[in-house]
């Protein structure tokens, strides 16, 4: 089986936030779901200052705070190392939101087919679209993934329930890349299998030091980061991304 | 008989405890696969809580059976 | 392109019982959204290759479409701009597709102009024959009175030009509120059309001069390109040295910071320039060889010429040649020719323009810089240091099997010249660049993506100033004689048409894919000016601000969802074209431009003929003989491209494109690339160190009566003098800029929601340390108030601010987008837009028209 | 045959105007969280003032959970204090205990029912718990032994301890006997009967302590292992829970018990020794929860993290500030009044009461406190601050579930003796004459 893991380059990344658009338009997130979210930081003072952007999906962690606070198994670990979330046993407890110390989840506080930006219903794009909300929505992610056949892809599937960065599980299943890292206009995401020595993941964390996000924590995140440092208590954030449903 | 049956609630009570929290949940460790996420036998928590139950019942058991040869 | 086809017909009727029987227990109880798994019907997939149509650079797409329907936008992989990839408005766009609030069908006002109009919804026809009955009669009456503004150009400019061509309509562009300034410097003195970008191949040490790398595109590309070369060029050890007031800009890319005020680039460029000189790190064969320093000047500022030849002909400027110690033709065979020196010559004391040009930059003292600039002496000395030793003068390198000086040097610059000297501080900072040598030098500075010599080389050079009447953007007028066609100008000709010698007024407008009010500087003075239009149609998928006030119809445009190109899709190393290809029909009642232009044109009578639209058409895409459209048939806009990619050798026609996307070329050889690998190098042209012909233009200027205003910035080497904006009174101390946003391009996308929720709302990005002073805290409402300095005038609007250490505590900045589309549920309190605070006349506008982002203002809380 | 019509004690069974308006009143508020919760369930949680944490800026735990946390808290007197009757013999304490179980049983009612408040998908909830609960979830606790074995457990301890009341109750004829006959279940109150329930009740107080400690403790684990949350992960947490149940269930029974006593006009029953008990049990419960908010302060502003300090920030001069002082002083004060009155010896009831009161307020506080502030604030990445301001929604399902359980309270009150019936009350002639009669 695989070990796939995420290896952010963060000399290359620009915090264009391609990655976030890419992330919601493949998976359908609703408003304010930010799965893929990227940080734009500040540091220093005037004018020694230092301005740096790091991206932060889900870091699938290997000891998930979440995956052992759910009371009912929705979340769970795949075989492959993937955190996953079965969006048809969640309760909507959002216990795994409070355990997560990065942020990552988002909960449907909305139906999500009232919850996608526009209002969509309307007689000239269902003509066209079939009435699908939102129009651009994927059907790959209707389908059950993984040997254990759960649902376990894409967000806005029902009220209530948790969703969360799946790192493209549906896509991974086809041997696609997820799709923030496919976009990434520099080439800053990287996807792959840590037990294939070739992979670029490896070959990344074989030739430049990596630092993993709250590390102490005792998570073990599957997101490595390179060329960089984690952010420290003096980095402020800029450009904040406060959107709420 | 009636001391004998409310021991027997109470052991087989906690013994169901014991039984479903340890054996019948999900398995424990640090969870790395789905077989983590599924209790081992189907409806196991159902089980921890009948134990509960069975164990509580027992006082009821103890005080309301009539005593032997009544 | 069907990638692949595949069918979503998975689990088997084992795993499915039970699954369905597990599923009753937790799913089915509560409603849930999707169908069990196994139910869906195939599904259909397609991915259709077409192109971006928000950004300028016009990534490739691979549209994905299942049933019909597309459901995401992607990267085209083969598109050698964005190679896989889409910037965040890219992806977004997809909204924008599907927005039901886009203009559905063609509307008509109902109500009095100048208001958010009411609308009622017609049919095309009746739209169509109120817009083309209108043209008519304007082109009857005086084809001038019909002004055609376009925003940008979503492909190449054939289908609109041909239109304005065809309609004789006066055409005005954006580009004033954007980098003509130092387009208009290029072609002047390079001869290229471009402003200011390295070649990141081989460039080793990069001034990023108000490079907006994390947001916004450079010269050429809009923002995806440039970066990923940037990356790769850093990846290689390119050290960047960012000039700006903001770091935010450059981010961490930034190996130095030079926190610049405002408005001052031209004083640094020339104390760089200065430094160079004195430290000796010049490339003299490249100035002796391909400028015009040699050339000598007189005492009143021309050149010293050689006896005219023919009638016609001026003489050939001479040079002091060191080998025969006299004057001579400046391209005699074997010339060596003097760079300093005083000499006499026909009894007049001349010098070689060099020289006039080191005594000029004399002043120009890093000291005197870091006064005007607020850059330390010994930084701007210890940067030209750097570029002196980083630009390796003498060396070469073998590019395809061609021997070219490599001078691994540049400036990245483009909106930088969006400032009251921007004309000259372009300049400078060319000039700076040819004192390295580095123009068109592998590693060097370059201008355009090819060496081709633009027609305004000449063009620029012979600027015949007119007396009056002029047009309404005071072309070859006294007041701009290098003239970029402002609207602002014409705002304030329209408002003072005897002030400025215009004996027309204009009444019919047709606006496409624009909107002046928010996107242009001075909104204001366009609301007042655009009142006098009688009649305006405007040609866009959204209801713009400027539409909604002004537009008496409004016909609606498809977006991504049209056949529109042929579109160049180089990034400079590698050549390609590439078609925007409809992923789906047009929704709503939507049209393509080009199908809309055609029936315009049809019913106002100049589609067919020998100088119908048609006619031009063929012209604007070189299409002859047996590819040329039939001039008596309509066409549809298939066809039209299906000809031009049959001339173009491609057999399939735009089936090609259809199929594939983009046509790679290939890799962009040397030979074409490089200004030096020509034969003669740079084909033999003169670069222009010294602007003899702004000299001329500054004189008869003032022969003509023109203001000093007006002639004051046309001196033949840049020359730096005190700001307007500084003239204000102290008490607007801070200097506004505006940026750009990378979530945002113009009036594309901020109603986007995808995107508009990232940036939902207009701020001002301030130094703590300012802020603290006027009792502001982060997130606090103020008031930015501006100034200007000749009128008086005042504007303010009310932001939010929001602290940013990495701004000059002078400086307080705004994003420029925002307030764009009317009535969008997204667009509702995103704030004002920055432009209003800006000034959009003289003062505020550069020597060649173009426009200033930079005001003086103040800030208090509101 | 002429049946004698004997009254119940304590106004069983009979409901007057007052009783009437009351429960009216109840039952209005009632159906407003009724209410609240259909507009939750249609629109979704939306209508609450809860996000997510990070990017939304929210808090995705809210108003609910703190009261799960205090209603779970407030079970604990009743079954503590019955526990302790039965152990340590404190007969005049008797009238009390049962007002106690009873508060127990209602407050854990109300827990589970903030529990489904909270949950995005309740009907989901109550299923899958019972197919796939985990036990390394520390939620496994609440829901197994807070809610199923505790609530079980609690009301095994009431109806056991009913019976003798029961059995006399069902001597007289109503609408009611036959359910009193069925709560007694054939028991006549014979010395044997007495001793076995005397045993069975002794062991079962022995098996509730430890339940108690342990359920209340792994309510303190929801939060007090999670170290991605600052201000949450200390071993303090488990026991601070147990403590602040304790101060708000002997304060909320110290209330109930006052009100008892005016209404059914039962003064010597319920005489000023219960209370002042009571006041002493409340007294050093509250000082000792002082003691490890005092050693938490010095811990979390001393040497902790710096996200740590941010939410303490918060709490002591932020956002929080005034609630947590608020808090603070309604702990404080009541026991300065307390311990005054220990000291002198010379208790007030109105002033026990008030105590009482305030302990509570100060619960709803601190609850909130733990549950609110650590997800708006100090987050481990550099989000920004969040915030989080309850809604309409649900003030209203709050308020709904507090009548309910004193709806509930009412209910009882007139279904069944609050208080446990001296013999005195039913003339053993009458009963008799009934039983004949019958």
């Amino acid at each position: 089986m695989a070990r796939y893991a995420m290896v952010i380059d963060l000399e290359r990344c620009t915090g264009c936030r391609a990655c976030v658009e890419a992330c919601k338009v493949e998976n359908n997130t609703p408003t304010a779901n930010l799965w893929m979210y990227v940080f734009r930081f500040e540091e220093g003072e005037y004018p020694n200052t230092h301005v740096w952007f790091m991206p932060r999906p889900c870091m699938h962690c290997d000891n998930a705070p979440c995956v052992k606070v759910c009371p009912v198994g929705a979340r769970y670990k795949r075989l492959d190392g993937l955190t996953a979330t079965d969006w048809e046993r969640c309760i909507g407890c959002r216990y795994c939101e409070v355990a997560c110390p990065y942020g990552v989840n988002y909960f449907n506080w909305k139906d999500p087919a009232e919850n996608y930006y526009l209002d969509w219903n309307d007689e000239d794009l269902a003509a066209v679209t079939g009435g699908t909300t939102p129009p651009y929505r994927n059907p790959d992610l209707d389908q059950p993934y993984g040997s254990e056949q759960r649902r376990v892809a894409g967000g806005g599937r029902a009220k209530g329930v948790i969703e969360k960065c799946t790192f493209c599980v549906h896509r991974v299943e086809q041997g696609l890349l997820p799709a923030c890292v496919a976009n990434c206009p520099l080439f800053a995401l990287h996807f792959g299998d840590l037990d294939d020595p070739n992979s670029t993941v490896s070959r990344l964390l074989r030739r430049k030091p990596s630092f993993r996000l709250l590390e102490e924590q005792g998570t073990q995140p599957r997101v490595y980061y390179i060329g960089g440092k984690p952010p420290t208590t003096e980095t402020r954030q800029i450009e904040e991304v406060k959107a709420r449903v | 008989m009636r001391t004998t049956l409310t021991l027997l609630l109470i052991v087989v009570g906690f013994g169901l405890q014991v039984v479903s929290y340890f054996f019948l949940a999900a398995p424990w460790g640090i969870p790395s696969s789905p077989a983590y996420s599924n209790p081992r036998v189907p409806f196991a928590p159902t089980i921890f809580i009948l134990g509960v139950v069975l164990v509580f019942l027992a006082a009821v058991v103890y005080e309301l059976l009539p005593e032997r040869g009544q | 392109m069907n990638i692949t086809r595949r069918t979503f017909l998975k689990g088997s009727a084992a795993a499915g019982g039970t699954l369905i029987a597990g599923r009753l227990l937790s799913g089915e109880l509560e409603t849930l959204v999707a169908a069990p798994p196994g139910a869906s019907p195939a599904l259909a997939e397609e991915w259709v290759p077409t192109t971006c149509w928000i950004g300028k650079q016009d990534c490739g797409i691979l549209a994905r479409r299942i049933n019909g329907r597309v459901i995401s936008l992607e990267g085209h992989p083969d598109h050698p701009r964005n190679r896989g990839t889409l910037c965040p408005k890219g992806i977004a766009q997809i909204m924008a597709l599907y927005d039901p609030n886009r203009v559905k069908a063609p509307m008509i006002r109902t109500n009095e102009k100048g208001v958010p109009g009411k609308w009622r919804q017609v049919t095309w026809d009746e739209a169509l024959n109120l817009v083309a009955e209108k043209i008519k009669a304007v082109r009857q009456k005086d084809p001038r009175l019909f002004v055609w503004q376009k925003g940008r150009s979503k492909a190449k400019a054939f289908y609109d030009k041909a239109f304005v061509k065809a309609a004789g309509a006066t055409k005005l562009g954006h580009g004033t509120y954007c980098s003509d300034a130092g387009y208009r410097a290029a072609e002047y003195t390079i001869g290229l059309h471009g402003v200011l970008h390295p070649d990141f191949r081989y460039t080793r040490y990069l001034l990023c001069w108000g490079w907006n790398v994390t947001n916004a595109g450079g010269n050429k590309f809009c923002w995806l390109t440039w970066p990923q070369q940037l990356i790769q060029a850093r990846e290689r050890g390119m050290k960047m040295v960012v000039i700006d007031p903001r770091l935010r800009s450059a981010g961490h890319f930034a190996d130095e910071w030079l926190p610049i005020r405002p408005g001052t680039d031209l004083a640094l460029a020339l104390a760089l320039c200065s430094t160079l000189v004195e430290q000796g790190t010049i490339d003299r064969a490249y100035l002796q060889n391909h400028t015009n320093a040699p050339f000598l000047v007189k005492e009143d500022g021309f050149f010293l010429r050689a006896a005219p030849e023919g009638e016609e002909e001026e003489g050939k400027p001479l040079v002091w040649d060191e080998a025969s110690g006299q004057a001579v033709p400046f391209d005699t065979e074997g010339v060596q020719p003097a760079l300093e020196g005083e000499f006499t010559v026909q009894n007049s004391k001349v010098k070689p323009a060099f020289q006039v040009f080191k005594e000029h930059l004399a002043s120009y003292t890093p000291e005197w810089a870091a006064e005007v600039c607020d850059i330390p002496a010994d930084i701007i000395r210890r940067i030209a240091r750097e570029l002196g030793e980083n630009a390796r003068i003498g060396s070469t390198i073998v590019v395809d099997g061609i021997t070219l000086p490599y001078r691994p040097v540049a400036i990245m610059a483009y909106h930088m010249t969006q400032q009251e000297l921007g004309f000259q501080a372009a300049r400078a900072m060319i000039m700076l660049m040819m004192l390295l040598g580095a123009i068109e030098a592998v590693g060097g500075q370059r201008i355009d993506l090819t060496w081709k010599i633009h027609k305004n080389w000449e063009k620029l050079d012979r600027v015949e100033i007119k007396d009056p009447p002029y047009n309404i953007y005071l072309k070859d007028s006294k007041f701009f004689p290098i003239n970029s066609g402002s609207p602002s100008v014409m705002a304030k000709v329209m408002l003072e048409p005897e002030k400025y010698g215009v004996d027309y007024t204009p009444e019919v407008l047709m606006l496409h894919m624009v909107n002046p009010m928010p996107s242009f500087t001075d909104e204001p003075l366009h609301m007042e000016a655009y009142k006098q239009f009688k009649f305006v149609v405007a040609i866009d998928p959204w209801l713009s601000k400027t539409a909604d006030l002004f537009a008496d119809v409004v016909l609606p445009a498809a977006t991504i969802e049209k056949y529109e190109g042929p579109i160049k899709a180089s990034d400079q190393y590698t050549d390609a074209v590439a078609f925007r290809i409809p992923p789906m029909n047009p929704l709503f009642q939507s049209r393509g431009e080009i199908e809309i232009y055609m029936d315009i044109a049809e019913r106002a009578g100049f589609l067919y003929g020998e100088k119908g639209y048609l006619a031009h058409l063929n012209k604007e895409l070189k299409l002859k003989d047996e590819f040329a459209l039939p001039l008596d048939r309509k066409p549809s806009v298939r066809e039209i491209f299906d000809r031009w990619a049959r001339a173009q050798g491609i057999e399939e026609g735009v089936a090609f494109f259809e199929k594939n996307g983009v046509k790679v070329k290939g890799p962009v050889p040397a030979k074409k690339y490089y200004g030096y690998a020509q034969e003669p190098p740079f084909n033999g042209i003169r670069h222009r160190l010294y602007g003899e012909s702004l000299l001329r233009y500054r004189q008869i200027m003032q022969e003509k009566g023109a203001d000093e205003i007006y002639w004051r910035d046309y001196t033949p080497l840049p020359t730096w003098r005190p700001l307007t904006m500084d003239q204000s009174p102290p008490e607007y101390d801070l200097y506004l800029i505006s940026f750009k946003k990378i979530e945002f391009k113009q009036s594309r996308a901020s109603q986007i929601p995808l995107l508009a929720e990232l940036a939902p709302q207009q701020y001002l990005e301030i130094n703590p340390k300012t802020a603290r002073e006027r009792g502001i805290a982060d997130g606090d409402e103020v008031w930015v108030e501006s100034h200007n300095a000749l009128t008086g005038e005042t504007r303010r609007v009310k932001v939010v601010a929001r602290y940013r250490e990495s701004i000059r505590p002078d400086t307080v900045g705004m994003p420029h987008h925002y307030g764009e589309v009317a009535r969008h549920p997204w667009a509702k309190g995103q704030g004002p837009t920055a432009n209003v605070l800006f000034f959009g006349t003289e003062g505020y506008l550069t020597n060649t028209a173009d426009a200033t982002f930079h005001v003086k203002v103040r800030v208090y809380k509101a | 045959m002429t049946v004698r019509t004997e009254r119940l004690p304590y106004g069983v069974g009979r409901l007057t105007g007052g009783w009437y308006v009351l429960i009216g009143v109840l039952l209005a508020f009632v159906v407003l969280g009724l209410y609240a919760y259909s507009r939750q369930l249609a629109v979704g949680e939306a209508v609450t003032g809860m996000r997510d944490i990070g990017t939304m800026g929210g808090a995705t735990w809210g108003l609910y959970v703190a009261f799960v946390v205090y209603f779970v808290g407030v079970s604990f007197a009743g079954i503590t204090v019955a526990a302790l009757i039965r152990l340590m013999n404190l007969e005049f304490l008797k009238p009390i205990a049962r007002m106690a179980e009873v508060l127990t049983v209602i407050a854990l009612i109300l827990g589970a029912f903030s529990i489904l408040a909270d949950v995005g998908r309740p009907l989901r909830a109550i299923l899958n718990l019972f197919r796939y609960a985990r036990p390394q979830s520390p939620f496994f606790g609440t829901f197994t032994l807070v809610i199923s074995g505790y609530l079980f457990a609690s009301l095994v301890y009431l109806y056991l301890d009913g019976r003798r009341d029961a059995a006399l109750l069902a001597r007289i004829p109503g609408k009611l006997q036959g359910f009193y006959r069925a709560w007694a279940a054939g028991y006549r109150d014979t010395p044997a009967e007495r001793e076995r329930h005397e045993r069975a009740s002794f062991w079962l107080a022995i098996a509730i302590l430890p339940l108690l400690v342990t359920a209340h403790s792994t309510l303190g684990f929801v939060f007090g292992i999670q170290v991605g949350r600052p201000g949450w992960f200390s071993a303090l947490q488990a026991p601070g829970f147990v403590l602040l149940a304790g101060v708000s269930g002997v304060g909320l029974l110290i209330v109930i018990a006052a009100i008892l006593r005016k209404v059914l006009n039962v003064p010597d029953q319920l005489s000023p020794q219960v209370f002042r008990w009571l006041a002493n049990f409340l007294m050093v419960l509250t000082v000792a929860y002082l003691y490890f908010v005092i050693v938490e302060l010095l811990t979390t502003t001393y040497a902790a993290h710096y996200h740590e300090v941010e939410v303490s920030r918060a709490l002591l001069v932020g956002e929080y500030a005034w609630l947590y002082w608020a808090s603070l002083a309604f702990l404080v004060v009541p026991f300065l009044v307390l311990f005054a009155q220990f000291i002198t010896q010379r208790y007030n009831i109105p002033l026990i009461v008030l105590s009482g009161m305030l302990v509570n307020l100060a619960a709803i506080g601190k609850r909130y406190l733990i549950v609110v502030p650590s997800q708006t604030h100090g987050t481990l990445l550099p989000y920004g601050t969040g915030a989080y301001a309850p809604t309409w929604v649900e003030y209203s399902i709050v308020l709904g579930l507090f009548a309910l359980g004193a709806l509930l309270f009412v209910l009882f009150v007139k279904l069944f003796p609050i208080m446990e019936v001296p013999e005195t009350l039913v003339s053993e002639g009458a009963a008799q004459q009934v039983i004949e009669g019958g």
